[in-house]
């Protein structure tokens, strides 16, 4: 069972991809999940976290199979 | 009556709304007020010249935002209809941006609820803007300006 | 660039502002801005149907009132244009009454800017509402809802 | 010499006429030109009163060949 990871912005050019895809584990939080995805060892502060398209938190608890995004402050309108 | 939608292409305001009243259930002369705001791409920003801008968004989410802030607004203020457009893709100067207008019976309610629809859309929608200055260089678009 | 007119004969708000917006002085990059309010006429006030409406004013007066209130707005503001129309004579449900729109660098003072110049307009403005009620009876309108 | 007074709106319907005449006297204010064009004792509280186009209040001294109009509370927009 797995994450769907998604970059988006400059997010996305830091990093040199737009997704990824970890192994999802029980208990799982989004910081986690960057943290596998990214290989860095934690969330950075301003960096937005979308779990199913719903804003949450790094502490949030991550379902198997969900799509998580990490992206940059939004600059929309 | 609500009518969201993220544009690939160009959007002319005017006859957006123009065609948006002329839908049957668009009844004319229940709303007193109607509040319009339009966003175009400004040819500067942070003291630099900008040529043009790409407008990148998640799309999944960005329908699902729209969608949840739109409808919080109108059940808070009220509101007969809300139409509002957003652009993706690639943009000039003077191109249109966004578009949110929305009809009510005073124009209080029409007033603070096309604010409130722009500062949530600003905070919380994923677009990002990418601009391309006057030499040519590209920009990630750090932060809104306040509102 | 400053466009304010009152009209005898009905305007359509979208074709009022394309038509403002293809004006040489009208440069696209500069605003980023847009904010507009249209005000038509309903077919309910006070609890009761309205089926047709007359607007009366003081010309001569009409026309300094709206002129100083949108110049101060205008410096207020920073506003790169402003275009007012205000109907005039008998009108319908459904038909516009008041077009304001204003054009700046930033949505903050774009909105701040719409609202003073439609709340100054209603205090101050030299207009009065006649009523047609669905029983033919006519009625002024005493005071104007609040802003 | 003589100023100009108009009245709008309800004012205009309940005094039967859309204007008046009244002779300009020194150190007139708005409210005797009120009284002389009506027959009225006193300019009541809810009227609004201008001299030419400009708002003004009853104790307002007039000038000669002014304009004075008399009007409900305004109603526009």
């Amino acid at each position: 069972m797995s994450i769907r990871v998604l970059f988006f912005a400059s997010l996305r050019e830091q990093l040199g991809r737009p997704q990824a895809e970890v192994a999802w584990q029980p208990e799982m939080t989004a910081s986690q999940v960057w943290c596998l995805a990214t290989g860095q060892t934690r969330l950075p502060g301003n960096v937005l976290v979308a779990c199913n398209q719903e804003y949450c938190r790094g502490e949030s608890l991550i379902d198997d199979a969900a799509e998580v995004a990490f992206f940059p402050p939004v600059t929309g309108g | 009556m609500l009518d969201i939608q993220v544009c690939e292409q160009g959007f002319d305001p005017w006859h957006e709304l123009a065609t948006f009243q002329q839908h049957p259930d668009f009844a004319a002369g229940k709303s007193g007020a109607n509040a319009v705001f339009v966003g175009t791409m400004r040819d500067f920003n942070e003291g630099d010249t900008v040529q043009a801008m790409t407008l990148e968004h998640y799309p999944a989410m960005t329908t699902r935002q729209l969608q949840t802030l739109v409808q919080e607004t109108v059940t808070r203020f009220r509101l007969d209809h809300v139409l509002l457009r957003h652009r993706v893709g690639a943009i000039r100067p003077g191109d249109p941006i966004v578009l949110v207008a929305v009809w009510s019976a005073h124009r209080a309610a029409g007033f603070d609820a096309c604010r409130q629809i722009m500062e949530t859309l600003k905070h919380n929608a994923p677009f990002w803007k990418r601009e391309t200055l006057s030499d040519g260089s590209l920009r990630w678009v750090e932060r809104n300006t306040a509102g």
